[in-house]
């Protein structure tokens, strides 16, 4: 029995693969029966674990205090509230009453997008900014956290320079492009590599002046009330080499992703249907 | 002029070849293993740190599996080593879903793990299910737990678990792990982590895990697996390696693969373009 | 009726939740506990309209004797068993259910390889379509390189300063940027939230009766 | 701050569940052989007591004002000088000399209690007094207290007034837009990107492929795409050039057909417009990548434009266009699409560029409000951040903590 329904699954599976080949009946075939099996599955599992306990039992049945427990200790007709709202819900299916189904979801619509609201702005903003105030120099000797920050900000000075300066002298050739990123590089590293031989701290100083000017840098490239001229343009300048940065990280990941699922299902294949591994 | 014919011919070929060079690439680590090894990055033993000092047969981590079929290979190695990793320890689990087909998901893996630590239900774990909202549950689980899962996935009622005597919301959960393809991560930063000060730790698929760094470092997150490569190095901490580390060998290959065939396309297409420009 | 009251429900039901994250007083957070529950019913009951659409959609198609019908009876079909195996069979509730196996040998084989065709097309793009034609797509594609040679055991082999490089473009250059991007993107949300909820933006309500 | 708490409370619980509890942490104060007892040193000089003693209302997330919070300095001899202190005894008192109720006892090296059992509104008194296992130090006190349900949580005021900046800044935005006040944005460069990816159709005769993403039509970047839309079809309409849109939802399509006939009215050529290349495809996500790669192969488009809400389809997308020769401008907010977007094709607007080209493009009140109040609030950010940074280095850590919402 486990082998026949191992079977079916990986039939299905080298039917989405035959795509690969070209768009076909066998391909068409699992895509629509997923969609229909999906909706079946949620449609039951939503009915199960939400609306028979929480709205069916307490209304229709009236088990209140039986051997179920309804929703936040609500009484039925509590229940019936939230019940009759989710009805209405399906009054867009009748155009002539369909208006009746937008109270529900003005209170659906408008409760989430207050619930979001404070938390997004100390999760994404104001925790965010706490973390990258960061101290610059970040050492108690002075004359090390000076060296730091001289340190920082020039090889930032040469990087904005060489990318602001070559960027507005027009397009260049490939080769001085080139040059430029191996020339920032290097610079780069040479200063990690003087920071780190001055101290570990220096390190952790060079990576905070970073982390701000990065910011810094993001936050101007997406700020469309001046023209990018200027500091603004140079800033901006820095922002698109961390944006680009921050997305080749997420191209590689995602390249790691989708090429872990091939793995997960040629594993599938190989081990659970056919055997041929351990 | 050949060699310009001979670089577009070849930047023409039919995409099938190189579907099946990956095909290939894929299958034949399965059959000959590289065994190479894993490191272990600080996300990933954050992670492990935060449930290796979870107090044995006590209050219960909090095992959201909030993840789809898509995105299985990736985040189901996460959950059983993180499984396995409590059940060796004998910590208590409680387990649950935001997503609808991880219903039958976080049932498989609970299932699984415990028959493979003889852990017995109700004693060692609870499956409490699914419930609707992801953000009204997570902050509802704030205020009370049995406010949302009044019952286990079965129907018993939680009065009747011993081990969810006295765990009544965030405070009584020393720590929670979330594993998500989608944003459910996120939300559980924003609504158990903002408001309740809850100890979050996730499992994200890679395509996600770059977006989740500034909340690593901000300590909203106590830990993050990212991907395949993350749950393989949770494995190798457990000392039970399984799907994610046997998939890191047609990892490195595919990989080397894909970053060839970037380099090669990008000769192919400079030394095209620069005859065409001589040419022109 | 039609316009007014959604928008004031939607007003007050978006102020409540906007404001009582700063009034930790019982009687309010009460109601709040409430309020929660009424979310998710009508979050079950919404999310269940998409399943109304779709048996609309293929019936539609099966009457309209569209080219395709074939398949919309597949999906039909799917779904009646699902429902019919789930509701009511007796032992819905078991992992051994048909209902469970169902869903562990169909959808999860199908749902789980869709997404793994994409190993398949971003080898071919790489080959045919990512180029270092401009300098950021240069810098994208060089970090791109390191990243996942420093994720992969082999990467390690090559040389051991490329997990240390990607380890500092994660947590530093990624880090900075990704933050910012969180920063920009969460103001836009909660101007977006703003703006449904003083009634701005009223996109939801459909139509323009 | 939570964890310390919820530890509190466990041991609390512990103490009040099980009076025997062996936990070397929490000892019983009405026993004298406890085990912690044992171990420490035993003598008849009472340890020296705590000091600092605090005691105030607790304010927690659903707040019914019957918990007061109490915190203090530990004793000398708690870890260091005579080294025997095992624990702390808590006793709440209705007036100072009353006998007092025992609350807690909290183990050595802790000094912070929370007491989860008071009538909200009453006043009372608290002392605390270290206990080395035989003697107990005199207590100390503090008082009067009262538990009280409060209205304002204090640890959230900074998320507060930043939300009524915020707010503010978009409001006054909006207004100003709806009164015709010329708020200034940069002209975003892919929106020139796209006028000379059309007219290089144009000059090669070959029509402009236009894909408003496949996301639903409430989806703010398919609305943003279709303002774009509306944009690109007057151009294609002024040069006459075919403008091919795919979409995978039906509404998005009659959406679509409504925004180019509009355009191709208003730039005077009603004519030139053409039903049949408003083509809904697919509502799946590969058939409707399939469908457009059959048009970029059979129709041969010179110009491919996405924007809009873009998920895993844009890879087979742009690679496609890429290897027909189609010069590609690309547009969305899916952080997750735009490195695959940015390698492939010629110009990508990047995120918030999105809405900022339709805002540009439409003037529209709502959308300028919000763009510029971001943009704004982006310059708050901005000078919190430097000044945080700033005082840092001189050693002030007051706006970081004022970040701190836990």
């Amino acid at each position: 029995m486990t082998l026949f329904w191992t079977t079916i699954g990986a039939i299905l599976t080298l039917s989405i693969y035959s795509f690969l080949y070209k768009d076909n009946p066998f391909y068409k075939f699992a895509e629509h029966l997923v969609v229909g099996v999906s909706a079946g599955y949620y449609l039951v599992i939503y009915y199960w674990n939400y609306i028979d306990p929480n709205v069916v039992t307490p209304v229709f049945l009236l088990r209140v205090g039986a051997d179920r427990i309804p929703l936040l200790g609500m009484d039925w007709w509590m229940a019936l509230i939230p019940g009759i709202l989710g009805l209405l819900l399906y009054m867009r299916f009748f155009p002539k009453v369909a208006w009746v189904g937008r109270w529900p979801l003005g209170i659906y619509v408008g409760g989430y997008a207050g619930l979001g609201l404070s938390p997004i702005m100390q999760a994404r903003v104001i925790t965010q900014l706490g973390a990258n105030a960061l101290p610059l120099a970040g050492v108690e000797d002075p004359f090390a956290a000076m060296t730091n920050l001289v340190l920082g900000i020039s090889i930032f000075a040469v990087m904005t320079y060489l990318f602001v300066a070559k960027r507005s002298m027009g397009a260049g050739n490939k080769l001085v492009r080139a040059g430029v990123i191996v020339l920032a590089a290097v610079i780069g590293y040479v200063g990690y590599l003087a920071l780190s031989l001055l101290s570990n701290a220096g390190v952790v100083s060079l990576t905070n002046i970073l982390l701000v000017v990065g910011l810094l840098g993001t936050l101007s490239y997406f700020f469309f009330s001046m023209k990018h001229k200027g500091l603004l343009g140079g800033l901006a300048r820095v922002g698109i080499v961390f944006l680009m940065v921050g997305f080749g990280a997420s191209f590689g990941y995602t390249v790691m992703s989708r090429i872990s699922l091939l793995i997960g299902r040629v594993g599938f294949l190989l081990h659970d249907w056919l055997h041929l591994i351990d | 002029m050949s060699g310009v014919s001979g670089f577009e011919k070849f930047l023409k070929i039919d995409r099938r070849w190189i579907f099946l060079a990956v095909g290939v690439a894929v299958v034949i680590p399965f059959f000959f293993p590289l065994g190479l090894l894993v490191d272990v990055t600080p996300p990933v033993q954050s992670l492990y740190d935060a449930v290796d000092v979870l107090p044995p047969s006590s209050q219960p981590l909090l095992l959201a599996i909030d993840y789809a079929p898509a995105t299985l290979p990736e985040l189901e190695p996460m959950a059983l080593a993180i499984l396995r990793h409590a059940f060796s320890r004998d910590v208590n689990v409680a387990v649950m879903t935001l997503h609808p087909a991880g219903y039958g998901l976080a049932e498989r893996a609970g299932l699984q793990v415990a028959e493979e630590y003889d852990r017995v239900y109700g004693e060692d774990y609870v499956y409490l299910g699914f419930q609707p909202g992801t953000s009204a549950v997570i902050l509802s689980l704030g205020v009370n737990i049995r406010n949302v899962f009044p019952e286990d996935a079965y129907g018993t009622p939680l009065s009747e678990f011993p081990i969810m005597d006295g765990i009544r919301n965030y405070d009584d959960i020393p720590l929670l792990i979330t594993l998500a393809g989608w944003s459910a991560a996120e939300a559980w930063v924003y609504f158990a982590h903002e408001p309740f000060g809850q100890e979050v730790g996730a499992g994200v698929t890679a395509v996600m895990a770059t977006d989740y760094y500034p909340y690593l470092n901000t300590g909203q997150l106590v830990g993050l697996l990212g991907g395949m490569r993350g749950a393989a190095e949770y494995e190798g901490l457990v000392g039970h390696p399984d799907k994610g580390v046997r998939g890191m060998d047609s990892q490195s290959i595919i990989h080397m693969l894909i970053i060839a065939l970037i380099v090669v396309g990008n000769i192919a297409y400079f030394a095209t373009r620069k005859s065409k420009k001589l040419a022109g | 009726m039609r316009r007014r009251l959604p928008l004031a429900l939607c007003f007050i039901a978006g102020i409540f939740t906007a404001v009582q994250y700063f009034i930790p007083h019982a009687a309010v957070q009460d109601f709040q506990e409430q309020l929660l529950g009424w979310l998710m019913t009508l979050l079950a009951f919404a999310f269940l309209l998409g399943t109304v659409s779709l048996i609309r959609l293929h019936w539609h198609k099966i009457r309209n004797r569209a080219d395709d019908r074939g398949y919309s009876f597949v999906a039909l079909a799917g779904l009646t068993t699902m429902i019919g195996l789930g509701l009511f069979h007796p032992a819905h509730h078991s992992p051994d259910s048909p209902f469970n196996v169902m869903f562990q040998n169909v959808q999860v084989p199908i749902e789980a390889t869709m997404f793994s065709l994409l190993a398949f097309y971003v080898a071919s793009a790489a080959f045919r379509a990512f180029r270092a034609r401009t300098l950021e797509a240069t810098l994208l594609l060089v970090a791109a390189c390191v990243v996942m040679l420093g994720r992969v055991p082999l990467g390690e082999l090559i040389h051991e300063q490329i997990p240390i490089a990607t380890r500092w473009i994660l947590e530093v250059p990624n880090l900075a940027s990704k933050r910012g991007v969180m920063i920009g993107v969460g103001l836009g949300m909660m101007a977006t939230s703003l703006k449904i909820i003083l009634g701005i933006e009223r996109a939801w309500m459909g139509g323009t009766d | 701050m939570k964890l310390c708490l919820s530890l509190v409370v466990l041991l609390l619980l512990v103490s009040a569940a099980a009076p025997a509890a062996d936990d070397a942490e929490t000892v019983d104060p009405l026993m004298s052989d406890v085990e912690g007892a044992v171990q420490a040193p035993v003598d008849s000089i009472p340890p020296a007591p705590p000091s600092d003693l605090a005691a105030r209302d607790h304010i927690e997330n659903t707040d019914a004002g019957d918990k007061i919070a109490l915190s203090w300095s530990l004793s000398p001899d708690d870890g260091a000088g005579a080294g025997d202190v095992i624990g702390y005894l808590v006793l709440r008192h209705p007036s100072p000399d009353a006998p007092g109720d025992t609350v807690a006892v909290v183990g050595a090296g802790s000094g912070r209690c929370l007491d989860e059992a008071v009538e909200p509104g009453t006043a009372y008194y608290y002392t605390v007094a270290s206990l080395d296992g035989a003697n107990a130090s005199e207590p100390v006190l503090a008082g009067p207290v009262a538990g009280r349900t409060n209205l304002w949580q204090p640890a959230r005021t900074s998320v507060f007034v930043l939300m009524i900046v915020f707010f503010a800044l978009v409001m006054i935005f909006t207004r100003l837009a709806e009164r015709g006040a010329a708020l200034f944005i940069r002209r975003i460069p892919g929106l020139n990107a796209i006028e000379e990816a059309v007219g290089r159709a144009t000059e090669m005769g070959r029509p402009v492929l236009y894909v408003p993403g496949i996301g639903e039509i409430d989806n703010i970047m398919t609305i943003a795409s279709l303002t774009i839309l509306s944009h690109v079809a007057k151009i294609t309409a002024k040069y006459e050039t075919p403008l091919i849109v795919p979409t995978a939802r039906a509404v998005v399509m009659s959406a679509a057909e409504e925004v180019v006939k509009e355009a191709y009215a208003e730039a005077g050529r009603p004519d030139a417009y053409n039903p049949d290349n408003i083509r809904y495809l697919s509502d799946a996500q590969f058939a409707f990548a399939a469908a457009v790669n059959g048009i970029m192969l059979r129709e041969k488009p010179a110009a491919n434009l996405y924007m809009g809400a873009f998920w895993a389809e844009s890879l087979l997308l742009a690679e496609t266009g890429f290897e027909a020769g189609a010069i590609q401008v690309a547009g969305t907010a899916m952080v997750s699409q735009l490195p695959f977007f940015v390698t492939a094709c010629d110009f990508t607007l990047m995120g918030e560029e999105l809405y900022a080209a339709s805002a540009y493009l439409s003037r529209e009140p709502k959308l300028m409000g919000s763009l510029k109040g971001s943009d704004w609030m982006k310059m708050v950010t901005i000078i919190l951040m430097g000044a945080g940074v700033i005082l840092n280095l001189m050693g002030a850590t007051g706006i970081v903590n004022w970040f701190q919402t836990q």
